[in-house]
């Protein structure tokens, strides 16, 4: 089997699972469509490995291999046809996409069980993975685009998935808009790359660039900040990222798939398949170093003061891809796509445990009214633990080698990149109170009455209650009945997070500084091109000691969330009643929510309305429709005043024009 | 001899004119108009219009004027008031129209540049007018005129015969009588009135009538 | 010399009259079948389209009122074959509507139906301006009958306002085109013609083109509708029978911006170019308006409504933007459009039907319920109007903006914003209709399967034409590109003209 | 009769007659005394069938006799007094055409019952016979003749329906303003022919020619006064106020008679006095035409809003078309005469068919009552046949495609376009675009006219459109509103009518029938034109000396 | 004389008649204002007849008193008929038609 036949392959079996459960959701029963979507992305995971041992048999510079579908919509100059790039960058993108959500699969199959939503469920997961794969392995901007938007509608039809609650169908159009929005940016940046290099082919574009383009052309640097805010939007960063929290409506297995895992570094995806375009406008990478680390802070801070369980991952996430959207837009793009990868892993492995906990708190999220869970769900919590530390980056576990390799980087390239590095291990120390801040004050401290009943053998609870608006669920359609839907119990669930825990732990010895270099060897052949990928290497040493600063930085905030949330619970209070303009100010999320509802929605709604109810009925209406009318209408009223019925008036009229006429008639005679 | 016969018989048939407009009193109106035809005939006599002058005393001023005073008669002559329902805008909007007409048409008579207007007329042979001239036009260049004057003539009694004959149901019966000619008819011109009120009224002619 | 055009035309408009002599209960099937040969010929049509020639195919010309010079000259090209085969489909489902949804009095609906076809495809297959001008003003008097007829409650100001209106512009189109055919005649001295291919020999003078191209423009724009000329459009998308809508709203308004790359601009290029600008402008503030406007609305109609004002802005703005592409764009955006919005209206006479008649998304909510093979279909279609990438109305879409990028950045940028207010409307209506709690007058349930028999192969083509929508753009590439590169002579020439007004 | 007098003219000095050429003219004239012969029979079978039997047969013999010289050389007759060529015979058959239209309106009708059936005909075929007159005059006499034998029979007809008060003030007005425009005429004759000393066309053209007296200030007034005279007759605004009056007063059918029959003639001679005794001073009175047409379509449009009263709408929409027609005229080409005789066809089709529609329901719901819009309301439904009649009579008149009104707006356009007055086809199709708020009200109110009461209780009451008179229930059930304006002022109306009620008979089956073929020959002149065209054509040709 | 006298008398009268016709409210002197207007032709034809010294003008003449003899019939017999269905005879009271 070629390369290529491997790649559609990868494309064709979520999308043959989607289109069969699909199709036979109400012929077959719900247990066999968990199977069929769980063994349709596996079966992408096995090419993916397949495709990646015929890579690895190839030369080095022989590692680009397109592979030419149909033309799609090509046509007056327009090159356009369906086709697939398969490199070390796709291939790593498919292996960890079709990898974890094959795990995230297994574990919905446990976690959704007593849904009515089930085949839909799994029909939509599966057509979300065919959609990312899409994504990561597009030959051109189009399919890019393609995929971009599919993986947009995926997540906006998961996120609305239980769509009785309107908070779902909220989140999921705010979610689907902001995309949109970044889907255009993607667009108007290719329109600006592509007036140039007249290609829409990748390879192309990238051969023809320092042809087309010079350094920093203004239509360059155009389209590549287009091209990240297409990015930003899919990979939440500020200010795009408002959608990423509110979609935590979604069941809990989608967070961890497409909010955490997959769907929202697709932007670092982006970044680093555009780096001949970013290396020859630096202004516009510069823009991406920037902004990826002011969201990693902004996020973190956020996360501190958030009490939803999923939305403190959530934040953690938006955080992680700062810095991942850092690292590849500072040149740093092994160590970003490493950061990726390691993230996949602990960051679906948190999602899993948190649903875990949810699901035990029968839907809760609030972290205020849980606590205790320790005893009640061992499993879930060991996973939290080895969580916890690959998100603040404490050795040995995988995040601390991606995340310190990011770093070294900055510092390595020196000047202003100090300042992100530097910022970087700030946003660590955040990350590391955040993160167990959460753990502590769901696990640790007295059992809640669900841990107790927990404890106790209890299986099931009362009717669901929608926690943001307090209105009973309707479980009718699509939502989680009244078992209990947790790893303890569930060996589907418990399977799919133990290999993310391994994964989670062991990951970064694929780059170990000095040791190992599996990930930026592998890469290279994408990113031979570039004049920064092998010039940026920092020395084993500076590496290491850039670990340990990580790993101290990291048990520093574990030390300190300790001794705040667990040895001395009121603490807390009295600091939030200390900085209470700054803990407002994280609690609404610096007010991102308001800024835009003021910038952008209250100005459309008010177009709307003016559109409405004052332009259609005035102009529209009124004077255009009505005007002329009005006018016809004044006209006919006084031509039926003149036919007033008195014969002399007629007669008068008669003789009225005929003076005229014979007036005329005496003036033009000569 | 020609232009005192002219003014004479133009001041006639201006006054005529004139009275026809101005005499309140229809029955004098057709009076005043017959004064006006008898003047014109004696202008058609002055433009050698023998035949046609002599018409217009038979026909017009004699059998078509008799007519007039028939219908005169029967309808009532009563007076009227000149200035009435539109307004006294529209007398003096209708003075100012044809006043207007008046000044446009002298100017186009006496602006003219045809020689022929200016002297008393072109040359003519003898029988110019006379009824064997005219005659002979109408059977011959005029054939198709004449014929279907007389046409019109045919239909023109039709339809006044529709217009006049009497209906069962539609009308009152009554009957033309010379003392219609002298009686004031006040139920005359009460159609703006509303229905029930012009039945009376109706009953009411009826029993006069009687 | 070919009769295929002619069968097309007047098939369904034969089996219509059959039925209009059946029953009633019968008279559909007529219809249906009349519509199917229809579809089955476009459809042929499609196939037997050789896509590398540049000129007329399938012609048929023939005398018709020597008189006048008016030709019965049919024949279809890059242009209109796809949007040709877009008018058989929707019609033919639409008569399939009508078939399992019986209407009352289905043998004058039918009939009626029949007509409008036969004019709609008339009007695409014209290749003699006054056939075409003909054909574009008679598709409007089945619609009359239909509103009358079938309409909504408030139907009689509704009607007269959208005939009053559109027949403005259409009238002024028709002394406009008799000006261009007397004049293109005096101009080259030959006989009066109407035939196109002899018109666009003759280029009239700039002013004239002026006069002539405003009266086109005002009929092509009020029968979109376009912004500022929408006045009808809400009252009689809110009165008019749904299947009938269907078919006025996909096949209808494309008529018009056929008629642009049709006549306007072979014909008149040098005002074309003049008047660029303001076309321009006006369809992109018609996006934005439009796109406003939808999401304003509650009754669904009207967001399908205003959601068109704003598709068929975006149609405008391809083909203003002179640009090959935008040209390109414009024809496969057309005939997307077409493809999605007939669907859409026959899931408001679902969606009505399962809420006690109403389309008002305020009492409407939650029938994914009970039905969700409909709102699947939903969703696909929702998804396709917004132009998600991977449909083919985003193909159209990316072709209409590149094109307008090309001309003007500033334009694109701002009609981009359409885009996302599609998103938005879209979703909104989506949503409202099929998620969201139950609303309390909706008896929600799955659709049956007379209807999926309407719906599910007009969703098929939506999906296979996003798969593939290369053959509607392989089709009009070489037409377009000759129209395009009589406009770029015409750019190159004012250009210059400016040029050499400015040295001296 | 006629016949012993032309006989001693002969004898006389025998002036050459071309007996065939005026055979049509000869055809009416004898018809109108046979039927007033026929009328005095006291059979009531020959009163009510066999005269107006007759009288059709008179106008197919005329149009026979004219389709039997169609295409002869033009030639001049009765010592130049008519010209006989296409155009002349062209009109001929349309006046023809629609006398045989007003013969099926008024069969049974109470009017032919009131003014006798014999003297109803035979005016009928005298006005006919006047307009034929009229349509072929080529000498100043003739014209004037035939404007008033075209007249007189008219304002009789007009005031036939005595009954009805209405009817007799339509009657009055029609003839108190239409003498005043004779009067004009006359007096613009006059001078005309003083300027030029002769009545001749040819003559006059060849006067003015020779004096180059083109623009001499007598002869323009001459011409003003005329054409004040003539635009009078075509309901040119502003001299066209005695027209909605007339129309709405006068019986359906006569109104539909002289909708299209008059303005046929009076056109015929408009085209004919202008174009070629008066072509050389075109230039003159053309752009005052032009003005004149304007204000014509802006005026009848305009008018033709919201009238309540269909037959007043209509004869609005009269004013208005002879706007159109007139745009004809004012070019002064062969085209333009083509153009207006195949407007003045298409334009017969349509209105004979809508006014056959307001006769038949007339003869449901009674006078007064069925030409209002709210009668109109529910035709659709209930008279499937009579609904699409006047549906597709309103559309043609909008100049709609497919129907034979959308070619003669197109002929009409290029006409104006060739010529220089491209403004003028503006005004024409913005005038058309008003129409249609007016006809569209019409196709509104037959196809979605309320379901309201009315409607619905003459179709209950009256299965066969007969008894409605008789039972009175239209009266009792209709709003007060909807008959306060028309309502006779004659108490018995409704007892009367019933009487007469079986006479409707036979007359609503061929009113009915009237509007089908008039809406079927719409539609296909409007698919398949060129007939109409060629017919045109040849009639536009009757003058050679036009371009 | 001057024939241009003749004329202006024809239009004096011509004026009278149609100035007439505006001010008075009878139908019967309605009547007789239109024979003044036909009156006032008359005598233009024949003066012009005899300006050209051919008889067409007196011819016209005739066949114009013809016609105004047909008129008169017919406009009498209207008002006789207006007369007996008890309408008034006023020309301003007829105004059922209007608008």
């Amino acid at each position: 089997m070629s390369l290529q036949t491997l790649g559609w392959l990868i494309l064709a079996f979520p999308l043959a699972g989607a289109t069969i459960i699909g199709l036979t959701f109400k012929a077959l029963p719900d247990k066999i469509h968990g199977a069929i979507g769980t063994l349709a992305i596996t079966l992408a995971f096995v090419c993916s490995v397949l495709a990646l041992l015929k890579l690895t048999d190839r030369p080095q510079d022989a590692r680009e291999v397109v592979a030419h579908g149909w033309d799609y919509a090509s046509s007056v100059g327009v090159d356009a046809e369906l086709s697939l790039l398969i490199d070390p960058l796709s291939l790593m993108m498919c292996l960890i996409v079709s990898g974890v959500s094959a795990l995230i699969h297994l574990y919905s199959t446990g976690y959704m069980a007593s849904d009515r939503g089930y085949a839909r469920f799994f029909a939509y997961l599966n057509f979300f993975v065919f959609s990312m794969l899409l994504l990561v392995l597009a030959g051109n901007f189009l399919v890019l685009i393609v995929g971009w938007a599919f993986v947009g509608a995926a997540s906006y039809l998961l996120i609305s998935f239980w769509y009785r609650r309107t908070t779902a169908t909220r989140a999921g159009i705010k979610a689907f808009v902001i995309n949109v929005v970044g889907d255009v940016g993607l667009v108007l940046g290719t329109y600006f790359i592509f007036k140039h290099t007249r290609s829409l082919d990748f390879l192309t574009t990238f051969d023809r660039v320092d042809d087309v383009f010079t350094r920093n052309q203004a239509d360059l640097v155009a389209g590549c900040v287009l091209l990240l805010v297409g990015a930003f939007a899919k990979s939440a960063q500020v200010p795009f990222h408002t959608w990423l929290p509110d979609a935590m409506e979604g069941p809990t297995p989608v967070s961890a798939l497409i909010h955490a895992a997959t769907m929202v570094t697709a932007g670092v995806y982006l970044i680093a398949r555009m780096h001949p375009l970013y290396e020859q406008a630096p202004a516009a990478a510069d823009v991406g170093s920037v902004i990826g680390c002011a969201t990693l802070l902004i996020a973190a801070t956020i996360g501190l003061v958030v009490t939803d369980l999923k939305r403190v991952i959530a934040y953690s996430t938006m955080s992680q891809i700062g810095y991942m959207i850092m690292g590849v837009s500072s040149a740093a793009y092994a160590a970003g796509m490493f950061h990726l990868a390691t993230h996949a892993f602990f960051k679906a492995l948190l999602f899993m445990a948190a649903g875990s906990v949810i699901s035990a708190m029968a839907n809760l999220q609030d972290l205020d009214r849980m606590g205790g869970f320790r005893k009640a769900l061992p499993f879930t919590y060991g996973c939290f633990i080895v969580g916890g530390l690959a998100l603040a980056g404490v050795f040995p576990f995988s995040g601390l080698f991606s995340k310190d390799e990011i770093l070294s980087i900055e510092f390595d390239r020196g000047g202003w990149y100090v300042v992100l590095g530097v910022l970087g291990y700030l946003g660590a120390f955040l990350t590391a109170i955040y993160t167990f801040r959460m753990i502590f004050r769901a696990f640790h401290g007295d059992p809640v009455p669900e841990a107790q009943e927990l404890i106790d053998g209890h299986l099931h609870h009362g009717d669901p209650v929608n926690p943001a608006t307090g209105e009973p669920e309707d479980t009718e359609v699509g939502f989680p009945g009244p078992d209990h839907h947790i790893a303890e119990r569930a060996p589907g669930m418990k399977g799919a997070m133990a290999v993310l825990a391994v994964g989670a732990t062991g990951l970064g010895a694929l780059q170990i500084p000095g040791v190992t270099d599996v990930v930026h060897s592998f890469l290279e052949p994408t990113f031979e091109d570039s004049s920064l990928y092998a010039s940026l290497e920092p020395s084993a040493a500076a590496s290491w000691i850039g670990l340990i600063a990580g790993t101290l930085i990291g048990l520093a905030g574990i030390a300190l969330a300790y001794r705040l949330w667990v040895q001395q619970p009121a603490a807390p209070a009295g600091l939030q009643a200390r900085f209470a303009a700054l803990h407002r100010f994280f609690v609404n999320k610096w007010y991102f929510d308001e800024l835009i509802d003021a910038v952008i929605v209250r100005p459309f709604a008010w177009f709307g309305r003016f559109a409405r109810n004052t332009f259609e009925r005035l102009i529209v209406d009124g004077a255009i429709v009505g005007g002329t009318s009005s006018v016809v209408r004044a006209g006919s009223a006084a031509v039926r005043a003149v036919q007033s019925g008195f014969l002399r008036a007629y007669a008068a009229l008669l003789l009225l024009g005929l003076a005229g006429l014979v007036l005329y008639f005496l003036l033009s005679s000569s | 001899m020609a232009e005192v016969v002219f003014f004479i018989a133009a001041i006639g048939a201006i006054a005529g004119a004139a009275g026809t407009v101005a005499l309140r009193n229809p029955f004098f109106s057709v009076l005043a108009l017959v004064g006006h035809l008898l003047s014109l005939a004696a202008l058609f006599l002055l433009l050698r219009a023998e035949f046609v002058a002599a018409a217009q005393v038979v026909v017009y001023a004699g059998a078509v004027m008799v007519l007039y005073v028939f219908v005169a008669a029967y309808v009532g002559g009563q007076d009227e008031a000149l200035h009435s329902a539109p307004g006294p805008g529209l007398r003096i909007t209708s003075a100012i129209f044809a006043g207007a007409l008046l000044v446009e048409l002298c100017i186009a008579i006496l602006g003219t540049g045809l020689s022929a207007l200016d002297g008393d007329g072109a040359g003519f042979f003898r029988a110019f007018g006379s009824p064997g001239e005219i005659g002979k036009l109408l059977l011959t260049d005029y054939l198709l005129a004449f014929e279907v004057a007389s046409f019109l003539l045919l239909v023109a009694a039709v339809g006044a015969v529709i217009l006049a004959r009497r209906r069962e149901g539609l009308e009152p019966a009554g009957t033309i009588s010379v003392g219609d000619l002298f009686s004031r008819q006040d139920d005359v011109g009460v159609g703006g009135e509303p229905e029930g009120s012009m039945l009376e009224a109706e009953a009411g002619q009826g029993e006069v009538r009687r | 010399m070919t009769i295929h055009l002619s069968i097309l035309l007047f098939a369904p408009l034969a089996f219509a009259a059959i039925g209009a002599v059946l029953p009633h209960r019968l008279a559909p099937v007529a219809g249906l079948i009349g519509t199917l040969v229809s579809a089955f010929f476009g459809i042929a049509l499609l196939f037997g389209f050789d896509a590398s020639q540049p000129g007329l195919q399938y012609v048929t010309d023939d005398q018709w009122i020597t008189a006048l010079g008016i030709r019965y000259k049919l024949g279809v090209d890059g242009l209109s074959v796809w949007l040709v085969g877009l008018t058989t489909v929707v019609f033919a489902a639409s008569a399939l509507w009508i078939l399992v949804r019986p209407v009352p009095r289905a043998r004058g609906f039918v009939f009626l139906m029949a007509v409008a076809e036969a004019a709609v495809l008339g009007a695409f297959c014209a290749q003699d301006l006054g056939l075409f001008v003909l054909c574009f003003d008679l598709m409007l008097v089945p619609f009359l009958f239909l509103m009358l007829g079938w309409g909504g409650p408030r139907r009689r100001p509704a009607t007269i306002k959208m005939m009053v209106y559109t027949l403005v512009g259409s009238l002024l189109m028709l002394a406009a085109a008799v000006a261009t055919a007397v004049l293109s005649a005096d101009d080259a001295g030959g006989s009066l013609t109407f035939v196109l291919s002899d018109l666009g020999k003759v280029t009239l003078s700039t002013g004239t083109q002026r006069l002539i191209f405003v009266a086109f423009a005002l009929a092509f724009l009020i029968k979109m509708p376009a912004f500022l000329l929408q006045g009808w459009m809400p009252d009689a998308y809110g009165q008019m029978p749904l299947p009938a809508l269907a078919v006025f709203s996909a096949v209808l308004s494309k008529v018009a911006a056929y008629g642009f790359l049709r006549i306007v601009l072979p014909l008149f290029p040098d005002a074309t170019v003049d008047f660029q600008a303001i076309i321009q402008i006006l369809s992109v503030v018609g996006i934005v308006y439009g796109s406003a406007m939808a999401f304003t609305q509650t009754n669904l109609r009207l967001i399908l409504g205003y959601s068109s004002l704003a598709q068929l802005s975006f149609i405008t703005l391809g083909i203003f933007s002179l640009q090959p592409q935008g040209v390109q764009g414009a024809i496969l955006q057309a005939v997307t459009h077409g493809l999605v919005v007939a669907p859409l209206f026959f899931v408001v006479a679902l969606v009505a039907e399962r809420a006690d008649g109403s389309e008002d998304v305020r009492h409407l909510g939650g029938m994914a319920v009970r039905g969700p093979v409909m709102a699947t279909l939903f969703v696909v279609l929702a998804f396709a109007t917004l132009a998600i990438p991977g449909s083919a109305n985003f193909a159209g879409e990316f072709y209409v903006l590149l094109g307008t990028f090309k001309d003007s950045v500033a334009l694109a940028c701002v009609a981009f914003l359409g885009v996302v207010m599609a998103s938005v409307y879209m979703l909104r209506a989506y949503i409202r209709t099929v998620h969201n709690r139950v609303g309390h007058e909706v008896h929600g349930s799955e659709l049956s399967l007379r209807d999926a028999a309407v719906l599910v192969p007009l969703v098929a083509a939506v999906l296979a034409f996003g798969l593939y929508p290369q053959g509607a753009l392989s089709a009009g590439e070489q037409s377009v590109t000759g129209a395009a590169s009589t406009l770029a002579r015409v750019n190159a020439a004012g250009a210059n003209g400016a040029e050499a007004q400015v040295t001296p | 009769m006629i016949d012993l007098v032309l006989a001693q003219a002969s004898a006389a000095k025998a002036p050459q007659i071309d007996w065939a050429a005026i055979s049509p003219l000869v055809a009416l004239a004898a018809g109108a005394v046979v039927v007033l012969m026929l009328g005095l029979a006291r059979s009531r079978v020959a009163r009510t069938v066999v005269v107006p039997g007759a009288t059709v047969v008179a106008f197919l013999a005329a149009i026979g006799l004219c389709v039997w010289q169609w295409g002869e050389a033009p030639t001049s007759v009765v010592s130049g007094a008519l010209r006989v060529d296409d155009l002349s015979l062209g009109l001929t058959v349309l006046i023809c055409a629609g006398g045989i239209g007003a013969v099926a309106m008024s069969v049974g009708s109470v009017t032919t019952e009131d003014a006798g059936h014999g003297e109803y005909h035979a005016l009928l075929l005298a006005s006919a016979m006047g307009m034929v007159v009229l349509a072929g005059a080529e000498d100043l006499v003739a014209l004037f003749l035939g404007f008033e034998l075209l007249s007189i029979p008219l304002y009789v007809l007009c005031a036939s329906e005595m009954r009805r008060a209405t009817s007799l003030e339509s009657g009055l007005k029609y003839l108190i303003v239409g003498s005043v425009g004779s009067a004009v005429l006359l007096y613009g004759l006059a001078l005309i022919y003083g300027a030029t000393g002769t009545t001749g066309y040819h003559a006059i053209d060849a006067a003015i020619e020779v004096s180059g007296f083109s623009s001499d200030v007598l002869l323009l007034t001459g011409v003003g006064l005329a054409m004040t005279g003539l635009a009078f007759k075509a309901s040119v605004a502003p001299f066209h106020q005695w027209t909605p009056d007339v129309y709405e007063g006068a019986p359906t059918a006569i109104t539909g008679f002289m909708a299209v029959a008059t303005k046929a003639a009076a056109f015929g001679v408009i085209l004919r006095l202008f174009d070629v005794a008066l072509i050389s001073t075109a230039t003159t009175w053309a752009p005052i035409m032009a003005a004149l047409a304007t204000i014509t379509i802006i005026v009848g449009n305009v008018g033709a809003l919201g009238q309540s009263s269909v037959k007043r709408m209509l004869a609005y929409s009269s004013v208005a078309q002879a706007g159109y027609l007139l745009a004809g005229v004012v070019v002064t080409t062969q085209l333009g005469i083509s153009a207006t005789a195949f407007y003045l066809a298409a334009y017969l089709l349509m209105n004979v068919a809508a006014f056959a529609v307001l006769a038949a329901r007339e003869r449901e719901l009674g006078h007064g009552e069925g030409d209002t819009l709210t009668a109109l309301n529910g035709l659709g439904a209930q008279r499937p046949v009579l609904g699409w009649s006047i549906s597709i009579a309103m559309l043609a008149l909008a100049g709609f495609p497919a129907t034979a009104g959308f070619f003669g707006k197109i002929y009409l356009i290029q006409a104006s376009v060739d010529n220089g007055y491209a403004w003028l086809a503006v005004v024409i199709v913005l005038g058309s675009a008003m129409s249609l708020a007016y006809y569209l009200r019409v196709i509104s109110a037959v196809w979605a006219g309320g379901e309201d009461r009315d409607a619905t209780s003459v179709r209950a009451t009256t299965p066969s459109g007969q008894p409605v008179m008789a039972g009175g229930a239209p009266e009792a059930d209709e709003a007060p509103a909807a008959r306060s304006v028309l309502a006779t002022r004659d108490g018995d109306e409704p007892g009367e009518a019933g009487r007469r009620a079986p006479a409707a008979g036979l007359g609503h089956p061929l009113a009915v029938g009237t509007a089908l073929v008039c809406t079927l020959a719409t539609v296909g002149f409007g698919l398949f034109p060129q007939p109409l065209f060629d017919v045109a054509q040849d009639a536009g040709r009757a003058f050679a000396s036009l371009l | 004389m001057s024939i241009q006298w003749y004329l202006l008398v024809s239009a004096l009268v011509f004026c009278i008649g149609a100035g007439g016709i505006l001010v008075r409210r009878s139908p019967l002197v309605i009547l007789l204002c239109l024979e003044l207007m036909l009156n006032a032709g008359n005598l233009a034809l024949v003066a012009f007849s005899r300006a050209h010294g051919n008889q067409d003008g007196q011819i016209f003449a005739i066949i114009v008193m013809v016609v105004a003899a047909c008129e008169v019939a017919v406009g009498l017999g209207l008002i006789v008929a207006i007369y007996r269905r008890n309408l008034p005879v006023d020309v301003d009271e007829l105004r059922e038609l209007q608008g």
